[in-house]
This record gives C-alpha cells, sequence and structure tokens, in this order.
C-alpha cells in the first residue's frame, strides 16, 4: 500500500474516532439542553399576581402589605370585566330566541374561560379545589388561557375526506352589535394590569410541599424521599458491601466455592430492575413483614439489593488497588490481620470505595421500577426521619413517571415535570460530582 | 556446606536455622540452609538476584505466610522456640522481630501516626507516652531534627531516603530484639544510602541486624559477618572482613570478583 | 519506656483455641456476608420460579414461546408471548446496531486518539451519560421525542425507533468504559512495539490492539445488551405497549411490547389474591429475563475469563 | 478527644431512643393503592383531607386495581381504588385472611371514546367501535372520514378501564394485535391528542379541549347522558374498606368525604360524576 493512502486512512480512522465521542457528546447536550431549560422553568417563569397571591395564602411566602396593595391594584381593572358580564346579562334576555341560545353557549364557554384565566367570579361560593380558587399562576399559560377567551377554537370540516383543519374564531364576532363587544379589546389591553406578570424566582419549589396534585407548590416531599430512599439503600449496601469485599480480596482462598459466589454476584448485576421491585414486594413486604405496608425502609432494602453488586465490585477493586507493601509492613510490625484490613488497607481503599458508593448512590436515587411495589407513593406528607420505617413516601422518580402519564391534567403541570426531571438528574450529577472531589481530596490527603 | 557453627558459639546464636528450606509450590528457593546468627552484630547476606536471600530474610519473621503457594520446611529457632511450629503466635513474633522493607512504605498517614502504629498496637494510648516514643524512635533513626516540626504532615510527602528512615524509625518504636532489612537502600539515592549505612552502624549492638543486600561494597562497609548464598543454598559465612579478602569457596570468589552476578 | 510485650511466642492451649475460634468465627461471618449476595440470588430465584412453575405445568411451553395470541385477560386467557419476546429481541437489536459502533470507535478514541487534556473533559461525559437515571430518559423520550419523530411522519412517535435510540444512548456508557478498560489493559509494550515496526496509529488499533482486546470489547457488548434487555421505565413509556410483530419485521415505526414492560404494566392489576394465570405468566416472563440475564452474564464471564 | 467522641456516640444513642419512643406519636396514617383511574379521586380528597386534618398523613399510590385488591386482602392498605367490582375469587381470599371488603361508590365514571379533534367523525356505533378494535375497519374513509389509517389504542390489559370497555364494547371478543397499550388514562389522552388518526377510550375526567369525545349510538357522553344510563359506556368506580369503618375514626371521615358537598364537588371538578346526583 502507497504511505499515501496509508497516512489517509489513518486520518479517517482518527476522523470516525472523533465523530462517535463528538455524537455522545450530542447525545448528551440533545438530552440535558430541553430539560435544563424547561426545568429551570419551573423556578424562573413571569408569575401572575394570582401566583403571589396563592403563594402568600397557602404558604406564607411574600410580603402581605405589598401583595394585597398590588391584589386591590388587579381587581380594580378587573372590576369591568365582571360588570360588562353581569350588565350584558340583562341585555341578553332582550334579544331574539335564536340569538340568544348562540351567545348563550358563547357566554357559557367565556365564562369558564374567564375563571380559568382570573379565578372564580367574585361574589360566588369558593370552590373546594385549589385550583379552581385561583387564576393562572403562570404568565405564559395566561396568556393561552386569554387566547381561549378571545377566540372559539373550531375545526373546519369542509372536506370530509381529510382531517379537519383548525380555526380559531374571534368570538368579538358573535357579539357584533352588542354591548359586549368592547369586552374583548378591554381584556387583551388590560389583562398585564389584571395579572401584573412579574419576573419570579420561586426557588420555595425545591423546599414547598405540593398543593392539590401538583398543581400548585414544590416538590419537598418527592426531593426527601428521594434522598431517604438513596441513603437509605447505602444504610444496607455499603457497609454489607465493604465487608464481602473485604472477604473476597482479603481472606478468600481463590476455589469453587469463591468462583461460584462471583458467578452469583454477576448475576445479581444482571437481574433487570423491575424484577428486584417484584421480589422486593414479595419478600420483605409479603414475606418477612419489614413494615405493614409499602414504606421507605422496604424501597430502601430492595434499592440495597440493586446497587450491593456494584458497591461490593467497586470495593473489591479500590482494595485490590492498595499496594502490597502496606499490609507488609502493617503485618510487619506485629498488627493482626484484620487490625491491618482495618486500619491500612481500607483508609487507603477509602478514595476508590467513596467514589464507587456514591455513584451507586445516584443509581439508587434514580431507580424507578424496583419502588413501584415496594416504597413509591403519589401524594403523601414529607416523613420525618422515623417515619421512614413504616411509611411510604413519594419520590422524584415515580412521581416523574406517575404526572407525565397518570395525572388527569397531564398538560398543565409540564413544567412541574421537567422541573422534576431537572431536579433529578441535578440530584444525581450532584452525587457525581461529589464523589469526583471527594475522591480528589483524599488521593491528595493520601499521597500528601 | 559451611559450619557457621565454628564461627558462632550456641551462646551467641540469636537466630538458628537447622536444615531450614522454603519451597514455592514444588520449587525449593531455600535449600536446606543451617545458619547461626550473632546477637547483637550485623550479618549481611549477599548473592546474585533470585539465590534466595530475601525468601530467607522473610522467613525470619514468617512474612512468607502472606504467599500463599509457600511453605517452609526444617526448623529456624528463635528464643529457643521452633517459631515454625503450630503453636506460634505470629503477632508476638514479628512484634520482636521487625522488618525494613526494599521501598520506603510508610502508610498514608501522618509521620506521627506512622510511627505509633505499633506502640499503640501494643495498647498505649496515653498522648504523652506515644510523643516520647515517637521521639525516641525518630531520634534514634536519625530524622527527628528534619521532621519534629512537621509530625502532623503526610508521611508521603517526606523524600525516598527520609520515608526509609521514618520506616526504620517505625519499626524500632515497637522495640524489636531483631531488625530485618530487605535491601533497604535498593530505591534510595547514594546520599540517603550514606544516611541509612551510617544509622546501621550506630543501631548496631542493641539490635541484631539482619541486612539483604546485592550491594557488596554495603555489606562489607556495614556488616560484621557476611553469609553468600546461591541457587538457595548457603555457600559460605563468616566475618566479613574474612569472607571478602579470602574467601575459602570458590563460587564466592567468583561472585565477590564480578565474574558472574 | 518499655513495654509489656509478651515474652513467650507461644500460644497456651487456652490461647490457641481461642484465636482460632476468634479468626474462624470472624472469617465464618465475612463468608456469611459475601454469600449474602449468592442467598438473594437464589432467593430471586425461588421467589420468579415458584410462581412461574405453576403456569408451565398448565400451559406448557409450546403457546408461550411460539403462540402470537397475547390475550392475557381474556376468559379463558391466550398466552403466546412470540411477539413480546420478538419486541425485547427488536428494541435491543435497535439498541445495539446504535450503541456499538458509536460505543467502540469512542472507547478507542478515548484511549488511543484523543489527547490527554481532551480525554479529561471527554471521559466525564461517559459518566453522565450513565449517571442520567432511567426514568429521565423514558421522560426524555416519550414527552420530547416522541412528538419530534411524529412531526417527523411517523403514525406513532411511541414506537420501535424510539425505544432503540434511547436505549442505545443508554447502553453507550456501559459499552464506552468497559471497552475502554479492555483497550488500556493492552498495554504500551505492544502499542511500541507496533509502531516501531513502522505502523500508523490506525494500522496498529485495527491490526494489533483491538484484536488484543477483543475478549473485553466482547465483554463490554454483552454487558450492553443486558443493560437494554433489563431496562423498564424507557420501554414502558415510550415502546407503545402493543403485543404484535411488526409487519414487515423491519418496520421500526412499529410499537411493540416487551418482557419488562408487560411484568411492569401488568403486575399492577393482575389477580395476585388469586394467583390467576395472567399472574403466573408475568412471572413465566420474569423468570425468562432471569434465564437471559443469566445467560449474558455468563457469556461474559466466559469471554474474559477464556484463554487469549 | 476521647470524650467528645463519647459525647457524640452518648447523644446519638439518646436522639434513636427518642425517636423509637416517639413511634407511637406517629400522625395518623391511611393508606389507599389501586386503580390508576380511582387515583385522581383519591389524590384529590388526599390532599383535601389533608388540609383540614393536620397530623394524617393519607398516602395514594396508584399501582393498579389488581394490586389495591391484593393489598387490601393483606391488610397492606385500608382502603382499595378500584375501577371495577371484586371479583368472587378475592372476596373469598379476603374472607380467608379475615377481611371483609365492603364497597363504596365514590363516583360515576364513563367512557367516552376518544378520536383526535381534526377528525371529522362525529359519533360511532357500538358495532363500528368494535369492528375497528377488532381490525375488520382499518381506515378512518370506511366509518365516514377521512383517508386516514386507525391508530387504535388502549388501556393496558389489567386494567378496570380495560376489563369495562372489554365488556360494554367488545363483548369480550379479542381485540385485533395491532392495537397500541398504554399504562393510563393520561397516556391514553395524550397519544390521541398527538395523533391524528388515533382512536382511544379513557375516563370522564381526560376528557378536554385537546381531544374530541364522540356521541356513541348518538350520544355524546356527559354528566347526564351517563347519570341516566343514557350512554352506553359507563361504570361505577369503588373505594373498597375492610368492614365499614368505625364512626369517628378518621377512616370513616375519610370515605365519607363523597358523600358530603365538598367531596362531590370535588369529583364533579375532576372531571367524574358525583353518585349524589342519581
Amino acid at each position: 500500500m502507497q504511505l499515501k493512502t496509508r497516512k489517509f486512512i489513518n486520518k479517517l480512522f482518527s476522523g470516525i474516532g472523533i465523530t462517535s465521542v463528538v455524537i455522545m457528546t450530542a447525545f448528551l447536550l440533545i438530552l440535558l439542553t430541553p430539560i435544563t431549560y424547561k426545568g429551570l422553568g419551573a423556578i424562573f417563569f413571569s408569575g401572575t399576581i394570582e401566583y403571589r397571591m396563592l403563594n402568600y395564602k397557602e404558604f406564607g411566602h411574600g410580603d402581605k402589605e405589598n401583595i394585597e396593595k398590588e391584589f386591590a391594584k388587579a381587581k380594580t381593572a378587573r372590576a369591568p370585566v365582571y360588570l360588562q358580564f353581569d350588565s350584558f346579562k340583562k341585555e341578553v334576555k332582550k334579544l331574539e330566541p335564536k340569538k340568544r341560545r348562540e351567545i348563550k353557549n358563547q357566554l357559557k364557554e367565556i365564562k369558564e374561560a374567564l375563571k380559568e384565566l382570573l379565578g372564580p367570579f367574585p361574589d360566588t361560593p369558593i370552590p373546594v379545589l385549589l385550583r379552581n380558587q385561583y387564576g393562572q399562576t403562570r404568565w405564559k399559560n395566561a396568556q393561552e388561557k386569554l387566547h381561549h377567551v378571545l377566540y372559539s377554537e373550531e375545526w373546519d370540516y369542509s372536506d370530509p375526506t381529510k382531517p379537519g383543519i383548525q380555526v380559531f374564531v374571534p368570538r368579538k364576532k358573535y357579539f357584533a352589535g352588542t354591548s359586549f363587544e368592547s369586552f374583548f379589546p378591554y381584556l387583551e389591553k388590560n389583562i398585564k394590569k389584571m395579572l401584573l406578570p412579574k419576573f419570579t424566582c420561586y426557588w420555595q419549589f425545591l423546599t414547598d410541599k405540593s398543593k392539590d396534585a401538583h398543581f400548585f407548590g414544590g416538590i419537598m416531599p418527592e426531593i426527601l424521599g428521594t434522598i431517604y430512599l438513596a441513603l437509605g439503600a447505602m444504610i444496607f449496601a455499603v457497609p454489607l458491601g465493604i465487608l464481602a469485599a473485604i472477604y473476597l480480596s482479603e481472606y478468600a482462598n481463590p476455589g469453587k466455592i469463591i468462583s461460584f459466589l462471583r458467578i452469583c454476584m454477576g448475576a445479581l448485576a444482571g437481574v433487570p430492575s423491575i424484577v428486584f421491585g417484584l421480589f422486593g414486594l414479595a419478600f420483605f413486604i409479603n414475606t418477612i413483614h419489614v413494615s405493614n405496608s409499602k414504606s421507605v425502609l422496604a424501597g430502601s432494602m430492595t434499592l440495597a439489593l440493586l446497587i450491593l453488586p456494584t458497591v461490593i465490585r467497586s470495593a473489591e477493586e479500590a482494595i485490590k488497588a492498595v499496594p502490597n507493601t502496606y499490609r507488609e509492613a502493617s503485618l510487619g510490625l506485629g498488627a493482626g490481620k484484620w487490625h491491618s484490613v482495618w486500619t491500612i488497607v481500607l483508609p487507603s481503599a477509602l478514595p476508590g470505595i467513596l467514589t464507587g458508593t456514591i455513584i451507586s448512590l445516584g443509581r439508587a436515587a434514580g431507580e424507578t421500577a424496583p419502588i413501584i411495589f415496594t416504597a413509591a407513593v403519589s401524594v403523601g406528607l414529607p416523613l420525618k426521619i422515623w417515619e421512614t420505617l413504616s411509611q411510604p413516601t413519594p419520590a422524584l422518580s415515580w412521581n416523574i413517571y406517575n404526572l407525565c402519564t397518570e395525572h388527569e391534567a397531564v398538560d398543565e403541570i409540564r413544567h412541574v415535570q421537567y422541573g422534576m426531571v431537572f431536579v433529578l438528574i441535578a440530584i444525581v450529577l450532584l452525587f457525581n460530582l461529589t464523589a469526583i472531589i471527594a475522591r480528589a481530596r483524599i488521593m491528595k490527603k493520601l499521597r500528601g | 556446606m559451611p559450619d557457621t557453627n565454628l564461627i558462632i558459639e550456641e551462646k551467641d546464636a540469636h537466630i538458628k536455622a537447622e536444615d531450614f528450606s522454603v519451597f514455592y509450590g514444588n520449587n525449593e528457593a531455600v535449600k536446606k540452609v543451617n545458619m547461626r546468627i550473632p546477637k547483637g552484630k550485623v550479618t549481611a547476606i549477599i548473592g546474585p538476584s533470585g539465590c534466595g536471600k530475601s525468601t530467607y530474610l522473610r522467613a525470619i519473621n514468617r512474612m512468607n505466610d502472606l504467599i500463599p503457594i509457600c511453605r517452609a520446611d526444617g526448623a529456624m529457632m528463635f528464643d529457643k522456640q521452633d517459631i515454625y511450629a503450630s503453636n506460634i503466635d505470629v503477632v508476638s513474633l514479628r512484634q520482636r522481630v521487625g522488618m525494613v522493607f526494599q521501598k520506603p512504605n510508610p502508610f498514608p498517614k501522618s509521620i506521627f501516626d506512622n510511627v505509633a502504629y505499633g506502640p499503640r498496637l501494643l495498647g498505649i494510648k496515653k498522648k504523652a507516652e506515644l510523643s516520647e516514643i515517637v521521639e525516641h524512635s525518630l531520634k534514634k533513626s536519625a530524622i527527628w531534627d528534619e521532621v519534629k516540626d512537621r509530625l502532623k504532615e503526610n508521611a508521603l510527602c517526606m523524600s525516598g531516603g527520609q520515608q526509609q528512615r521514618l520506616c526504620i524509625a517505625r519499626a524500632l518504636a515497637v522495640q524489636p530484639e531483631i531488625l530485618l532489612m530487605d535491601e533497604p537502600t535498593s530505591a534510595l539515592d547514594p546520599k540517603a544510602t550514606t544516611k541509612i549505612e551510617d544509622l546501621i552502624g550506630e543501631l548496631c549492638g542493641d539490635y541484631t541486624i539482619i541486612i539483604v543486600t546485592h550491594n557488596m561494597q554495603q555489606a562489607a562497609r556495614v556488616s560484621d559477618f557476611t553469609a553468600f548464598m546461591y541457587e538457595g543454598i548457603l555457600i559460605e559465612f563468616g566475618i566479613t572482613k574474612n569472607l571478602f579478602e579470602k574467601p575459602r569457596e570458590k563460587q564466592t570468589e567468583d561472585y565477590i570478583t564480578g565474574r558472574f552476578g | 519506656m518499655h513495654y509489656n510485650k509478651k515474652q513467650s511466642l507461644v500460644f497456651s492451649k487456652k490461647d490457641a483455641t481461642l484465636q482460632w475460634l476468634g479468626s474462624s468465627i470472624g472469617k465464618g461471618f465475612l463468608f456469611l456476608i459475601a454469600s449474602f449476595s449468592a442467598v438473594i440470588v437464589f432467593l430471586i430465584f425461588w421467589f420468579i420460579v415458584k410462581d412461574a412453575i405453576p403456569f408451565f405445568a398448565e400451559k406448557g411451553f409450546k403457546e408461550f414461546f411460539t403462540g402470537t395470541n397475547w390475550y392475557p385477560a381474556a376468559e379463558p386467557g391466550e398466552f403466546g408471548a412470540l411477539p413480546i419476546f420478538v419486541g425485547t429481541i427488536l428494541v435491543t437489536l435497535g439498541a445495539i446496531i446504535i450503541a456499538v459502533p458509536v460505543g467502540i470507535c469512542a472507547a478507542v478514541c478515548l484511549s488511543d486518539i484523543l489527547p490527554f487534556k481532551i480525554r479529561q473533559i471527554a471521559k466525564p461525559i461517559v459518566e453522565m451519560l450513565a449517571a442520567v437515571p432511567s426514568v429521565a430518559y423514558g421522560f426524555f423520550a416519550l414527552v420530547i421525542f416522541a412528538p419530534f419523530l411524529q412531526s417527523l411522519g411517523a403514525t406513532t412517535g411511541t414506537n420501535v425507533l424510539n425505544v432503540s435510540i434511547i436505549l442505545g444512548i443508554m447502553a453507550l456508557p456501559t459499552i464506552v468504559s468497559v471497552a475502554e478498560d479492555a483497550l488500556q489493559a493492552v498495554g504500551k509494550d505492544l502499542r511500541e512495539g507496533s509502531y516501531a515496526l513502522g505502523a500508523t496509529r490506525a494500522e496498529t488499533l485495527i491490526k494489533v490492539i483491538i484484536p488484543a482486546a477483543a475478549s473485553g470489547i466482547t465483554a463490554a457488548v454483552v454487558l450492553g445488551i443486558m443493560r437494554a434487555i433489563g431496562e423498564t421505565m424507557v420501554v414502558w413509556m415510550a415502546s407503545g405497549n402493543a403485543a404484535q410483530i411488526p409487519e414487515p419485521i423491519y418496520n421500526v415505526l412499529q410499537p411493540v411490547r416487551t418482557l419488562t414492560a408487560t411484568i411492569a404494566g401488568d403486575m399492577g392489576e393482575a389477580d395476585h389474591v388469586i394467583g390467576s394465570m395472567r399472574y403466573h405468566v408475568l412471572f413465566a416472563m420474569a423468570a425468562s429475563l432471569l434465564a437471559i440475564s443469566f445467560l449474558c452474564n455468563w457469556i461474559s464471564e466466559w469471554i474474559t475469563t477464556r484463554d487469549p | 478527644m476521647n470524650t467528645n467522641k463519647l459525647n457524640v456516640l452518648i447523644l446519638s444513642i439518646v436522639f434513636i431512643v427518642i425517636s423509637f419512643l416517639c413511634t407511637p406519636c406517629y400522625g395518623e396514617k391511611i393508606v389507599i393503592d389501586g386503580s390508576t383511574t380511582v387515583g385522581p379521586i383519591a389524590k384529590a380528597f388526599a390532599e383535601y383531607y389533608m388540609g383540614k386534618n393536620k397530623g394524617v398523613n393519607v398516602t395514594v399510590s396508584e399501582s393498579g386495581s389488581g394490586n389495591g385488591a391484593k393489598s387490601l386482602i393483606n391488610g397492606t392498605c385500608q382502603i382499595a381504588d378500584m375501577s371495577r367490582f371484586m371479583k368472587e375469587k378475592e372476596f373469598k381470599a379476603a374472607a380467608n385472611n379475615g377481611i371483609m371488603p365492603v364497597a363504596h361508590v365514590v363516583a360515576l365514571d364513563g367512557l367516552p371514546i376518544l378520536v383526535h379533534p381534526s377528525n371529522p367523525i362525529k359519533g360511532l356505533t357500538i358495532e363500528q367501535i368494535r369492528d375497528i378494535y377488532l381490525g375488520k375497519i382499518k381506515n378512518w374513509k370506511d366509518v365516514g372520514g377521512p383517508n386516514l389509517k386507525i391508530v387504535k389504542i388502549s388501556r393496558d390489559t389489567n386494567s378496570g378501564t380495560y376489563e369495562t370497555f372489554e365488556k360494554l364494547v367488545m363483548n369480550k371478543e379479542k381485540l385485533a394485535k395491532d392495537v397500541e397499550y398504554v399504562g393510563s388514562n393520561g397516556a391514553a389522552r395524550q397519544r390521541v391528542q398527538k395523533t391524528k388518526g388515533a382512536i382511544s377510550y379513557a375516563g370522564l375526567g381526560f376528557v378536554d379541549k385537546t381531544v374530541k369525545a364522540l356521541e356513541i349510538n348518538g350520544i355524546y357522553p356527559n354528566q347526564e347522558t351517563i347519570t341516566s344510563g343514557v350512554y352506553p359506556i359507563a361504570r361505577p368506580l369503588f373505594m373498597f374498606t375492610d368492614g365499614y369503618p368505625k364512626l369517628g375514626t378518621e377512616l370513616y371521615k375519610f370515605i365519607t368525604i363523597y358523600l358530603s358537598e365538598d367531596g362531590q364537588e370535588i369529583v364533579e371538578s375532576i372531571g367524574f360524576i358525583p353518585v349524589t346526583s342519581y
């Protein structure tokens, strides 16, 4: 082969390699960018006065006087809307019956849309469900709802062989010639005054309970539950894993039993996570009754089994990487075997063990399938630490699944879903980052 | 076979090997060695690499136990006791027979903790007592002046020569009777080597020192007695001066004159 | 300063017994802990198989493995799980087609081509891909990627293609990191030897390094396959869950159903208490999954421990 | 040094002991498990209840009707949400465990047939729907719609919703193989609103502007038609308890929410039909 061709092939090869790394990076960016962008939208957004009012009334955030002043201002701006509505009702009665029916229908729709936009009408009983007690809290959604008030969404089915086409008919059209016609331009023009949108940083998203099935409020119970579950899994898995690793690397003589143990560990690592979920339900709850229903405890134990092989493997590798001279030196000074392992080998292996465990901590935090039947609920209070022994908890991973598939208002609470995914990924990456930093720190300390 | 019994009398012997062999699997690394090692003197073991000198040395405090396929045969007498008997407490053996390794191997802990490691094993907990022992040991291994202001620092920050002297201090802190040194200077530069050799000179008398080295000059400089091993067999044992000046065996002569090895 | 050292080297008989007892108890205790995972594997195996046996005992193997009618809720139920097995194989195959070339090329690139500094930046990317929880991948597949596919003209966004791509991305980090370890383990000597003979980097890699690391790379691929087969959330959320064999079989825009998703989806509502066939068939599936993962595990073990 | 460590140890022991001693002062808890269809009602009730009774932890899991029944029978939950009635065998198993399931009909639910709003079709007959799901009708043009392939979507075969559909629409005939199964009502609606040729069914609470509910045999699903029984695909939603809860207990207070005015308003505003409007 010519040198030229060989060089070309060499370059091509490097090109392919670098392309694949670039593809991988692209995957990561495509995944993280929308989630980060929209996830941050759960915390930073343009909030309306309704949001501030809700936040004050339900969670006690914000300055009472300011909010009340603002709310009074908004109320003044809204007053003409309701006034017009009431006065027009009398006018409707005078219309001819056919026109009246059409307009009544429209009015009904407008009323519903207006309720969603600005909250319940004044002087009507307060609805029970929280989501009906307030208008739109987010300016972006408010604009959509405004659109519903201003336009009626209709479908043009004129060509029956093709799917219909969506058309937006301005509702103003139906009211041409009546006093209500001016309602629409007024609303459109003054909507900002009625809702007073303001840039908001709702950091309490991370520390508030949720209200009304995640319509409002934050995700604190979920975050707390996730942390409980992950830490609980650690409490079971880490001591077991480290002791097992010590046995395998320091005490065990290679033989049939040990290779059998290793095969079992490999098998455990390969068990699909959903099978762990089934096993957790069947064994921990229904057989040995660690708790009398789903609980954080049962979930943690199940997760612990899931991460046990990873912990053992990383701990074993870390222990094996400790130079033999340390063991010799310690034994040479007259230390017993256990003492050498405990005082010299383990501390030296700590960075490796730590990295492995923190990474599996991240894995435990993100797993969903094993906790569906053992620990996760859709609604529940944030738990005190001792309640974890007997009570189930909401957890980020399960609630993400739950909210994006089973919630009755999937689209209305997209921002909460994105926020949860973002927070979950952030927690897991934070764990990993901690692992990297901790490893570097300890390495530095050990190396001097 | 040389008869060390001619040179060392029974009462002077601190360690006595009798038909002592070490096997790696089926391979006999040390072959039926008979050797008396005198108390309070420095004994050097020389020989080409792979001659079994390190294995022999490590056999004295049963360091070879760590290698699963390794087993010993014959008797190694210490304190009128065969240390390969079945009921031996290896831990207390090793507390009395200290060891310094080829590569400096301080623990990744502070200098103080390194030296205090042994005493703590022996149940000394009081800070004052420990400090006293640490200072004493460090002084004895001639490193106190260099490290007295940074006892809290990580031992791995020190230079190689300092590390090795720290390891000696660490071994001394347990107050052993015998100090085994397995090529203690092979990883060090000449200056550090000199310091270690001086140290050995100072320590002899208080301790029985056995040093394995491939460096004949070193053996000649520091030791009172020298043993030459070749292919697992103890070829010659004698007073250092005699052995180097007029070796009795042909192989010894070939080795010290550099014809092989 | 003098220590209270034991002067005798010999254990008294009592001490010796104590010593022996202590060390055996300690060792035994450690052994018990180490065998804990084996115990768990057996318990899992037992719990799964125990509930799978009634199914096979009553329905036999033929219908389950070759039947194409999956109507577990009908009376009487039909339990032809072939479409589900095919679905599992299809999405796994898709994932492998995406992940293996990219993964191996990336591993080679990370271990041999990129300069050290860039590698330090690129490695965390692999770690981050591995760290993202599966439910986040599932969310992405369902909420972002499926509508995107539909906007490109697919009738349904939750289909083989969607799941394959996402599973491929999930399997990537496993393949990259294990394959890279294998490549690194080959060592400098072989590389230098090849360069010294005048080979280019590409030639060295293709002719020397990759063959030498072949067993490790294969093991990486097997581990990647295991990851894809065992994944639950993504397939549950984004595979469409239709128990059908796509027509034609390479039509990646069709929805399918996989083993893990079937277990996760059906287990909630199957009649646990009664122990109906509909319940037991899910355990039969779990047992099949276990068998597959044991097989994969055994293959990767066999490949890595085999003499080169 | 040492005394410090000792202090920490003692403190932590004291802390743990106190935590355990505190166990009796757990707030009351009510554990609810079961159907995803009843889930929204249970969740709304739970939030409502916890808002009024501080210190009671009401947890709601949505893991399926079958799992709900099982949890009730095993005593791991107090209330089982079910979108179907308990099966005879399940009653027997419960009796064996000393559990006496009592049904509370908390709401009515119709199963509207959903299509994409761009679909000009206004209604279908039950037979047409059956044929669509049997795979006999494959294109919308065969039922008077546009030339568009029908994407059939169904709830998972294990859900109570599916069982209702199977019984009331399919006459227990088997669905075609290319029917796509989704795990929840929300997912079913989502699939329809994103897919032009889709047809699906879901709980009445899941109908909104983004999807179009069809008239069945000329009857549009809404509160009146379902309550009066004219709309053919409707079913009651249940909560099961072990025996009838004792008067005055938390469980009693919770399970009777649906009878109160607030409860009915909640049921109605999340899109179900309160039973008292019979």
